[in-house]
């Protein structure tokens, strides 16, 4: 491999390499997210079990639009 | 509530085709460059790239034009979103022509590749953008600076390009800018390949941010609504 | 005169106004009470059009030059004189007659031997009394007063209380405070946001 | 016009604020030429009459953000932008104003500056009183902007030079250009081109930037 072809390849892997990196953070969001998922779950669900209905207006569906 | 996130998922699986054929073209098919022989198949990626951070910073700065226009909320996330997605592909750029920068001309750096250092403008200039962000209380207010930063942005583009070339005419560079590879036609071929799919890689991870920060936004008001 | 239906508006994540649904004729008075943090001043902002609903609507029937707000701030210039804070915002709401208008208003706030000292040098009293030269300058149709009476002095507080007799009827009036009591006789309607939130 | 009434109107107060409180132009007069002094000890002895012409931009812009972080102090402190917002004149007319009284105390501290750098650097000649003429309209309408921008945030000190000097790049190049280059009418016209572009894009958003 002569020195161009390593830093090529050195160029194309940095790119997968940061885009690796992107979804791995991502990923830890996500992890957050769902946590705080689970937790305002887990209250609504004491609530409801307290009798009480669980006063959580609905938020607006979520959609992806470009 | 579905979480259907079809569009995200679509524009995945066709980035990972895309970017799989042409990184396999760019290296295995594609004939050399007749000057520059192998080290010319780093142009498949950083050219892409760059012309997709441009993209990024245009859906941005249209983004914060419509939400200047009609003032819908939603249209705040997605120029954030863009505009981030342009940095990381601003910053891919600058790491790919760096290192396409030490193959041609044996050094880091060099302030006579133009484009490069635009990018290296535009960095300084979205940083601040994320910065003018994380500085102001979230709200109407914020959106509307930000969109009408995003809009300065896209203007800077095109006059810090002019400047960078004018600022050739004193500045003395290292004269070896070389003026965009001929290209065959198979080479142009995979070219397209390949910015079709960093474009495809730009939508797929926009779709995906632009929800997570949907649901986040959501889960604020649920938590909000429970106190 | 305003009309203001599932009215939201919220700070970051704190929300501080939900759902409130108000209107205020043209010839009402309404007085708006709550808690500090209760929404007061941002609904006034809201009436405004200083700040946007962050949910819901509200659509005012009187344009930026028929509107007089008295906020926590003076808004005027501490480094500017009574006269030339007035004269620089008759000038802007192109008030006739605006040297006679700014004289009578001074007089009758008893700022006119005050008029052409800075701001700086006043009492905060008479800054609040020159706040409400300004709100008044350009005789707006709806007046709005974001707890007008602190900081007033006693003097300012008759001479207000005697303002707000002259032109209810005549205008539509907004004002918050602690003190409901005050205005009891002269209130057309009442809110209490502590109990609307 | 009452545009320009309203306009004129804000201007006055501007400058009356600045008569009376005495604390953006006197810092900027010296701030200036303390900066070029602190040049002249930066270069080297040998250095060329160029690098000295960078440096006079270099100082320009700095001046102008010094300027520019005064710019909304008073409306900032005592949170008075609400007030002339809700005025019934047309927002960009406070643009305007402060813009002017911006590029009034620069040219104030150019108008000292030019001959301290005539007198330490290099002489100066009609095309660079032309490029300073032509960069301060560009600083002067952009900056008042992001002033604006910063004056809503929470570290206005912090972020006005981040925001301004990414949008100072081309000022620096189309003012160095007119300075050292050979043929400096290109120079001068694409400060131009700049001052167009971006003062109608300033002016058109500052709205945007003040209001709700």
């Amino acid at each position: 491999m002569t020195t161009a072809e390593k830093y090529v390849t050195a160029a194309y892997l940095v790119v997968l390499a940061v885009v690796l990196l992107y979804v791995v953070i991502y990923a830890f969001k996500l992890a957050r997210l769902e946590r705080e998922v689970l937790r305002l779950a887990r209250l609504a669900a004491e609530r409801r079990e307290a009798g009480e209905a669980p006063r959580v207006e609905p938020a607006e569906p979520v959609r992806t639009s470009i | 509530m579905s979480l259907r996130n079809n569009r995200g998922v679509a524009l995945a699986s066709t980035a990972a085709l895309l970017l799989l054929a042409g990184i396999s073209l760019a290296f295995f098919w594609v004939p050399d460059d007749v000057d520059q022989g192998f080290s010319q198949r780093i142009f498949y990626i950083h050219v892409p790239v760059a012309l997709t951070a441009y993209a990024c910073f245009g859906w941005g700065a249209w983004k914060a034009l419509r939400l200047l226009w009609t003032g819908e909320v939603r249209y705040d996330l997605e120029s954030y979103t863009a505009v981030h997605m342009g940095v990381i592909f601003g910053i891919l750029t600058l790491v790919t022509g760096s290192i396409w920068a030490r193959i041609s001309w044996g050094v880091w750096w060099s302030w006579g590749e133009r484009q490069l250092v635009l990018f290296l403008v535009l960095f300084l200039f979205y940083s601040a953008y994320f910065m003018l962000r994380y500085s102001t209380e979230p709200g109407p207010r914020r959106e509307r600076m930000s969109a009408v930063y995003a809009l300065f942005g896209v203007v800077l583009i095109p006059v810090s390009f002019l400047a960078i070339r004018l600022a050739e005419g004193f500045i003395h560079p290292t004269v070896f800018t070389r003026d965009g590879p001929q290209m065959a036609g198979s080479m142009f071929f995979v070219f397209c390949v390949c910015f079709a799919g960093t474009l495809a890689l730009a939508g797929a991870l926009y779709a995906n941010e632009l929800l997570g920060k949907r649901v986040d936004a959501s889960l604020r008001e649920l938590e909000e609504a429970r106190a | 005169m305003i009309a203001a239906r599932g009215l939201e508006r919220r700070f970051g994540s704190k929300r501080i106004l939900r759902g409130l649904d108000l209107d205020v004729g043209d010839r009402d008075f309404l007085v708006v009470t709550g808690p500090n943090g209760s929404g007061k001043s941002t609904l006034l902002g809201l009436c405004a059009g200083l700040l946007a609903p962050t949910g819901g609507t509200i659509d005012v029937a009187a344009d930026r030059g028929e509107i007089g707000y008295l906020a926590h701030e003076p808004l005027v210039y501490r480094e500017l004189t009574a006269l030339e804070n007035l004269d620089l915002y008759g000038r802007l709401y192109r008030v006739p007659e605006r040297r006679e208008r700014i004289g009578m208003l001074l007089e009758r706030f008893l700022l006119w031997e005050a008029r052409h000292e800075r701001v700086s040098a006043f009492s905060r009293g008479m800054v609040q009394r020159l706040a409400l030269c300004r709100a008044l300058l350009h005789e707006p149709r709806l007046l709005l007063l974001d707890e007008p009476f602190t900081g007033l002095d006693p003097a300012g507080a008759t001479l207000l209380d005697a303002e707000l007799e002259a032109l209810r009827g005549a205008r539509t009036i907004v004002v918050s405070t602690h003190e409901p009591d005050r205005l009891r006789e002269l209130a057309t309607a009442r809110l209490d946001l502590a109990r609307a939130a | 016009m009452t545009y320009f009434g309203d306009v004129a109107a804000l201007a006055r107060k501007d400058l009356l604020l600045e008569l009376r409180s005495r604390d953006t132009l006197p810092a900027m007069l010296l701030f200036v030429v303390s900066t070029l002094v602190v040049f002249h000890f930066a270069l080297p002895a040998d250095s060329s009459d160029v690098a000295a012409g960078g440096l006079l931009w270099v100082a320009i812009v700095f001046t102008a953000l010094l300027g520019l972080t005064r710019a909304f102090a008073a409306e900032r402190e005592q949170r008075l932008l609400d007030g002339l917002v809700l005025a019934p004149c047309d927002r960009s007319a406070i643009w305007l104003a402060k813009g002017a009284s911006v590029m009034a105390f620069l040219l104030l501290a150019e108008a000292v500056a030019l001959p301290a750098f005539a007198l330490f650097f290099a002489p100066v000649d009609v095309t660079l009183v032309a490029a300073v003429l032509l960069a301060d309209i560009g600083i002067a309408a952009v900056g008042t902007l992001l002033a604006a921008m910063a004056a809503a945030s929470r570290a206005r000190e912090l972020l006005l030079p981040l925001l301004f000097l990414p949008l100072a790049i081309p000022v620096i190049v189309g003012g160095v250009g007119a300075t050292v280059a050979d043929e400096p009418a290109r120079y001068l016209g694409f400060l131009a081109l700049y001052d167009l572009l971006f003062a109608i894009l300033s002016w058109a958003s500052f709205e945007y930037v003040v209001t709700e």
